[in-house]
């Protein structure tokens, strides 16, 4: 996206007043509309499309295979795909192991089956259009997705250690899964400062970003910065980083609630 | 709901607006596999063998007959054999005398010589920009077809082509006028007036371009000092009102007095018929200053604030799918004044509303066609 | 799996439908106008699919710009998860034989019937994603480009409706799932309009010469419902669109 | 040695050249525009592609490439047509060896076959090469003619042998390629016989061309 | 494909209206298919086809290696069907991904491997441990149109001409031994298949075709390059001598009436019995040639195929 001149400075001069006025009026806390739907997809066990109001668009599946987590314990795996863009290139890769890293938050435990077997998760994130960094968006599309993820219900026993079989599961009877998935954030700062969720012509003008990474109440690793633009990126204050992690606090559950409840 | 983010969930199902087509089969009683036989030509029943023609806002598909009288021409979206016209696009029919043209209801934008539209430099080649209009292919605005600084009549020299970069560049916004079109339907762009040129102090806003009409005038002033340019492409501009915005909208002899110094739009002062500017002036004042690039320091948060307002107006209206116009702009705008919090505007149901509103207005004042 | 019988003497298919029953075809159109010029979402039985018209537009790279019509580019992004068993497959699937030909089979059923040739110097970028796929993908990713394109407002001559019908021993099939497309041999059309002329005919596993002709004649009259089920969800998006333009 | 030029009609000179059980056809294209990155500015640029008999490429085949670029390059006119690209292309029918041990009958068949092909496509030559397997077997004889796979097999030192040819016969040497066990005097030797063997070449692939320019 | 070649305007339309009058640049009719001439080589699986001026090679290569874990009682079949600029100059090296390159080698996969015509079951050696890897190594030499059919048939008959050394089992260990010494193996060939393409041209403008009712498009068999050049439409139809349709291609182009189509299959099918034939004596005439005792001693023990 390229802006004029003109164009960037008044963004620039607006999103840097105090209070900041946000090209579409938001406050610095408040997210773009979304459009969530989970369990469209009957042959994966859990799935969720998300869409921004800008039309940024991301569809989640989630699969689940039985393995033997004796020899294999890597029991989730992702693949990220970025319509457009090839799979080596930089922003796919760094999508992938920034998510790799956080997933590893998510409680195995509740994968394990028997002593011997577990679920394994394949999720695989396709990103359809994205008009800025979509790492937000693909942590919203996880969270919904592994939310409406039901798997088989085991009627075998626990213990398997003795026999030699592959657990059992119910004929049609479902269960839940019950993870809580983190949620990753990604904010700008303009001057002094700092909103939630840029829009595309708000990162072309921002000095700076930062992904914060949530869950279950709590900031969590990764927090880093983030260049949203080749053009106007500079150092900030970093007390900006305290202030963006407290509206990360603030709001974060909120978020979750809202994807929770449908 | 949230105001931190507004979610709209649907659980199994996919699609919004579905129209759900199921298919049953009609001839159970066709069990026998062998009842269809492929010499038999058994479609000839469905064309109407009429001379009749689908009227004004008749839908068309892509292959339906439109007509077998061969008087009409035929125009865009139709293509013929013989004397059978067929519908090449899906979209309503138009006849304009003896022409005969199928409109699709949507498509990317196909300038018309005089259309008012706003464009952003693509590429700066030869002698020549490249303007970003969403049409099928960039439009082109030669060099010769702007004013340069140093007035109208000052001749091009090599040194202007070798600066092309200083009066506009990549990423720049203006207004212009399609002045023509080239063979394959490209547009030749002019900013060859005042009301034309880069676009500084504002916000741009994109909607489809099928939610602008044509009309005489594209700018207008609006409410709380603020100016929209709604390019037929469906390019708008928002901007603080400048003295020439004002100044166009005074009536003859209306009263105006350009308070020099203040630039207009294009940096150049208004060019009011009935204000003492003369012609000469226009050459002084058409200086660098046109082409700059700094905005007026005078934007107030206020009038920022009203362009955010404006602008989710402006995409409430085209989420709903409705004719953006100047005056549906201004219901809503008064009407929005309801909502302290610009931001709420983006949220689904406050669109849905917005563009309910604005239908239920004209309703009752029966101004609806 | 295979315990089920394919096609019951009762005339009955496994998911209940009888011979010359189309899946359950529903539709959306202009599902993404943000992100491109025409598009649609369609769901042919358990096949799922959208696909994004952009375009005509100006080319990026030199190779794709004709002087004389425009360049017709299709992507069909099968993806990982679209069958009921995940592929295998490590890395990409974007340069697989199989997606090329598709790919190349799409654009050149495309390439006669869109009027290519009132858009010169310009570029048609079309990208389809399977969600999930169950059977005749092939035919779906026909009626799904169709029916973006008209969204986009390209002009074309007529309708292509795509569908796969099996043989099941003497018994055609009409637009076969996944589990019978794995049972038996199938054959895939692309129907031109109402008429009888293929666009796109594929055959890829044996099948006696002389059943052929009464597989096309179903599949031609397959073909034909399918249209007209397109054109009525086009029909009823046009009027939708029409009334809420109306008094621009 | 077995000859047929003018074998394709898609390239500008092609060759079809079999000895004994060895088998080549090789195309030439040229002079053409070469992309960008193949462009000299000095001079024709030569891409070579050779391909077996089975399988895929490998590095054995791009060993034996480079070899026959080092043979080629010095007898082309190159000179003359700057910015430009010469395209020869070789594909295998029968190898007439182990591929996984030799490769002396192949490479000697590729470079005959390529200097015919370039002579057939007209593509200015200031010399033309010809090339002659040798072999030394464990009795030390000089084997000349007729190798076969066996006789390779056997051999205590193998060389491939590349003359200039020079008013009619055999000047500089082009190409030494030797492998295995061998002293100062079975070079010596193995020269002398391949320039015997060169000679006998090039006469018959003179008759070759008179009897194709007289009909 | 690397660069298009150019034909001039002139030339096209000269072709193009040759054809419309019924004729064609090399006098065939509408319906003649080229005559194919097979030559075999000196070894075993090395087939030379000629059709016109298209000359396609093949060669059979065979190793032991081990199955695929999830098929442990077959063997492995591949087609490498790699173009060169040997062809002509709209093949590029090594471009595999060309839309020309994708659609032969698709093609030739379906007719040939996909629709069983080698007994890969035959290639098992030991369940799940060893099997043959027989590899078909396709070269196209010289293009003059008819790529696709003469790969086809180049393929068959190498794999028909080819014979695999003989082994032993013992445990573990395989003996392979030399051709020399023991009679080698030929294939387990289940049907024959044949590729006849035919190619679409229309003479009158799209809105004739695609709403018309003259059905008027011309259709040729077996197109030479210019002829190919200037086709709009290509239909590949594979079948063998047990009317069975292989596979059949019509990949998008001119639409064409079903009917058209059908008339297009049965007039291969008589194309494919008479090549079918001519493969099976030629073969015949080869074996003989090569193992004129062989012949007289034992006259029933060839596999019969058809």
């Amino acid at each position: 996206m390229t802006l004029s001149v003109a164009e960037k400075s008044y963004l620039y001069d607006a999103l840097a007043s105090t209070p900041s006025i946000r090209p579409d009026g938001r406050y610095p806390y408040q997210f773009m509309p979304i459009e969530i739907y989970t369990d469209f997809l009957p042959s994966s066990n859990g799935s969720s499309r998300i869409i921004a109001s800008d039309g940024s668009e991301c569809i989640v599946s989630v699969k689940a295979k039985v393995v033997d987590h004796t020899s294999d314990d890597d029991l989730l795996h992702i693949e990220i795909d970025i319509a457009g863009e090839r799979d080596d290139a930089l922003i796919t890769e760094s999508c992938t192991s920034l998510f790799n890293k956080l997933l590893k938050n998510i409680d195995m435990k509740k994968l394990q089956l028997t002593k011997k077997y577990s679920f394994k998760l394949f999720i695989d994130v396709l990103v359809i259009s994205s008009n800025s960094n979509p790492v937000s968006l693909i942590s919203f599309g996880i969270y919904s997705s592994l939310n409406s993820t039901s798997l088989p219900k085991l009627v075998s026993n626990f213990d398997d250690l003795e026999v030699e079989e592959l657990p059992m599961f119910h004929d049609y009877d479902l269960v839940k899964l019950e993870v809580v998935p983190p949620l990753v954030f990604v904010l700008g700062i303009v001057k002094n400062n700092i909103f939630i969720d840029p829009a595309a012509s708000e990162c072309e003008v921002a000095n700076n970003g930062l992904i914060i990474s949530w869950t279950n109440g709590k900031i969590i690793a990764p927090i880093r910065t983030l260049a949203l633009n080749d053009t106007n990126t500079k150092g900030f204050n970093p007390n900006l980083i305290q202030e963006g992690i407290k509206l990360v606090e603030k709001y974060a559950s909120d978020i979750a609630s809202a994807l929770q409840n449908i | 709901m949230s105001e931190v983010i507004s979610v709209v969930a649907r659980n199994g199902a996919f699609q919004k607006n579905m129209i759900t087509e199921s298919f049953e089969s009609d001839n159970s009683d066709n069990s026998d596999n062998e009842d269809y036989n492929m010499s038999g030509s058994d479609d000839d029943e469905e064309k109407p063998a009429t001379r009749q023609i689908a009227s004004d806002s008749d839908i068309m598909t892509p292959g339906e007959l439109i007509t077998d009288d061969p008087v009409w021409m035929r125009g865009h979206g139709t293509y013929f054999l013989e004397n059978k016209t067929y519908s090449s696009v899906a979209g309503t029919v138009s006849k304009v005398n003896k022409l005969l043209s199928v409109i699709p209801l949507k498509s990317r934008y196909a300038p018309e010589t005089g259309d008012h539209v706003v464009g952003r430099i693509a590429e700066v080649s030869n002698k020549r920009w490249k303007v970003d209009i969403g049409g099928k292919q960039h439009a082109i605005l030669m060099l010769g077809s702007v004013n340069l600084p140093g007035g109208i009549l000052r001749r091009k020299s090599e040194s202007d082509e070798l600066q092309m970069r200083s009066f506009l560049k990549e990423g720049d916004l203006l207004n212009a006028e399609v002045q023509s079109l080239f063979q394959d339907g490209a547009a030749s762009l002019h900013t060859r007036s005042l009301k034309y040129g880069k676009l500084r102090n504002g916000m741009f806003v994109e909607v489809p371009n099928s939610l602008i009409v044509r009309s005489k005038n594209h700018t207008h002033n609006l409410p709380g000092n603020i100016t929209v340019v709604l390019g037929v492409n469906g390019y708008i501009w928002l901007r603080m009102t400048s003295k020439m915005d004002l100044a166009r909208d005074m009536p003859p002899g209306g009263s105006t007095q350009t308070s020099g110094g203040s630039m207009g739009p294009t940096g150049a002062v208004s060019l009011n018929p009935n204000s003492n500017i003369s012609i000469t002036r226009l050459e002084e004042e058409s200086s660098w200053k046109i082409y700059s690039d700094e905005n007026d320091p005078n934007i107030t948060n206020a009038i920022k604030q009203t362009i955010s307002r404006y602008a989710n107006i402006i995409k409430a209206l085209a989420f709903c799918e409705i004719g953006i116009t100047q005056e549906r702009i201004v219901i809503r705008y008064e009407a929005s004044m309801a909502y302290n919090d610009i931001g709420s505007l983006i949220q689904r149901d406050n669109m849905e509303n917005i563009g309910q509103e604005v239908l239920n207005a004209e309703k009752m004042r029966g101004s609806a066609a | 799996m295979s315990r089920l019988e394919v096609y019951s003497p009762e005339g009955l298919r496994m998911d209940g439908r009888r011979w010359n029953e189309l899946r359950r075809f529903e539709t959306s159109i202009n599902t993404h106008s943000h992100a491109s010029d025409g598009s649609s979402y369609l769901e042919q039985g358990n096949n799922k699919i959208i696909t994004l018209v952009k375009g005509p537009t100006e080319p990026t790279l030199r190779s794709q710009l004709d002087q004389t019509k425009a360049t017709l580019q299709i992507t069909v992004n099968l993806t990982k998860f679209s069958k009921f068993e995940r592929s295998k497959t490590t890395g990409s699937t974007k340069n697989e034989r199989r997606i090329l030909e598709i790919q190349t089979a799409l654009v050149r059923t495309f390439e006669k019937n869109l009027m290519l040739n009132l858009y010169p110097r310009t570029i048609i970028d079309i990208e389809i994603h399977v969600l999930q796929q169950d059977g005749g993908v092939l035919g779906t990713l026909i009626n799904g480009i169709t029916l973006a394109c008209i969204d986009a407002g390209i002009a074309m001559y007529d309708y292509i409706s795509g569908v796969s019908i099996g043989l099941y021993d003497t018994t055609p099939l009409l637009d076969v799932n996944s589990l019978e497309e794995a049972a038996m041999s199938c054959v895939t059309l692309g129907v031109m309009g109402k008429s009888e002329k293929l666009s796109l005919l594929q055959v890829e596993d044996k099948l006696p010469l002389d059943r052929l002709e009464n597989v096309l004649a179903i599949g031609i009259a397959g073909a034909h419902r399918i249209r007209d089920l397109m054109d009525e969800a086009l029909r009823n998006h046009a009027q939708k669109r029409i009334s809420n333009a109306s008094n621009k | 040695m077995n000859v047929q030029t003018g074998y394709l009609q898609n390239v500008d000179g092609s060759c079809l050249y079999s000895l004994n059980s060895t088998k080549v056809i090789s195309s030439v294209t040229g002079p053409i525009e070469p992309k960008p990155r193949q462009e000299l500015p000095t001079q024709l640029a030569i891409e070579i592609n050779l391909r077996p008999a089975t399988g895929v490429p490998t590095t054995r085949e791009i060993t034996l490439q480079d070899k026959i670029r080092t043979v080629i390059t010095p007898i082309l006119a190159s000179y003359k047509f700057p910015r430009q690209l010469c395209q020869i292309t070789l594909q295998l029918l029968q190898s007439g060896e182990t591929e996984s041990l030799f490769n002396q009958l192949e490479l000697a068949a590729c470079i005959n076959s390529t200097v015919f092909a370039l002579v057939d496509s007209g593509v200015p030559l200031k010399n033309l090469a010809i090339a002659t397997t040798i072999v030394i077997d464990s009795n030390n004889n000089i084997i000349h003619e007729n190798i076969t796979d066996d006789i390779l097999k056997n051999n205590k030192s193998v060389h491939v042998i590349v003359y200039q040819i020079e008013n009619n016969k055999p000047s500089n040497l082009l190409l030494m390629d030797s492998h295995g066990d061998f002293d100062e005097q079975d070079v010596l030797k193995v020269l002398e016989a391949s320039e015997s063997n060169v000679r006998q070449l090039n006469k018959s692939f003179r008759e070759y061309i008179q009897s194709k320019l007289s009909n | 494909m690397a660069k298009d070649i150019e034909i001039s305007t002139s030339e096209s339309k000269f072709i193009l209206e040759a054809l419309k009058q019924n004729y064609r640049l090399d006098n065939r009719t509408f319906d003649q298919f080229r005559d194919v001439k097979i030559q075999f080589g000196e070894e075993l699986g090395d087939v030379l086809i000629e059709m016109g001026k298209t000359k396609v090679h093949c060669k059979i290569s065979s190793s032991i290696t081990e199955p695929y874990e999830d098929r442990p009682f077959e063997g492995l079949f591949f087609i490498s069907t790699e173009s060169s600029a040997m062809a002509g100059p709209q093949f590029e090296n090594g471009n595999n991904t060309g839309e020309d390159e994708v659609l032969i080698s698709r093609i030739i996969e379906k007719a040939v491997r996909r629709s069983g015509a080698l007994d890969i079951e035959g290639l098992c050696i030991v369940a799940g441990r060893k099997c043959w890897a027989i590899r078909a190594n396709v070269h196209f030499l010289d293009c003059d149109g008819g790529f696709v059919d003469a790969s086809c048939i180049a393929v068959m008959c190498a794999l028909l001409h080819y014979k695999k050394p003989d082994i032993t089992v013992r445990g573990e260990k395989i003996i392979v031994h030399p051709v020399e010494e023991r009679e080698p193996v030929p294939l387990g060939i289940l049907h024959i298949p044949i590729c006849v393409t035919f190619s679409f041209f229309n003479p009158m403008d799209m809105e004739e075709n695609v709403k018309g009712e003259s059905n008027s498009e011309i259709v040729i068999i077996d197109a030479s390059l210019k002829e190919e050049l200037l086709r709009e439409g290509v239909l590949t139809v594979t079948l063998n001598k047990n009317r069975e349709v292989v596979q059949v291609s019509k990949a998008g182009g001119l639409p064409m009436d079903a009917l058209t189509l059908m008339e297009c299959c049965h007039k291969a099918y008589s194309i494919t019995e008479t090549i079918t034939n001519q493969i099976l004596k030629e073969i015949k005439i080869d074996n003989e040639k090569r193992d004129k005792y062989s012949a007289i001693l034992s006259s029933e023990n060839a596999r019969e195929t058809s």
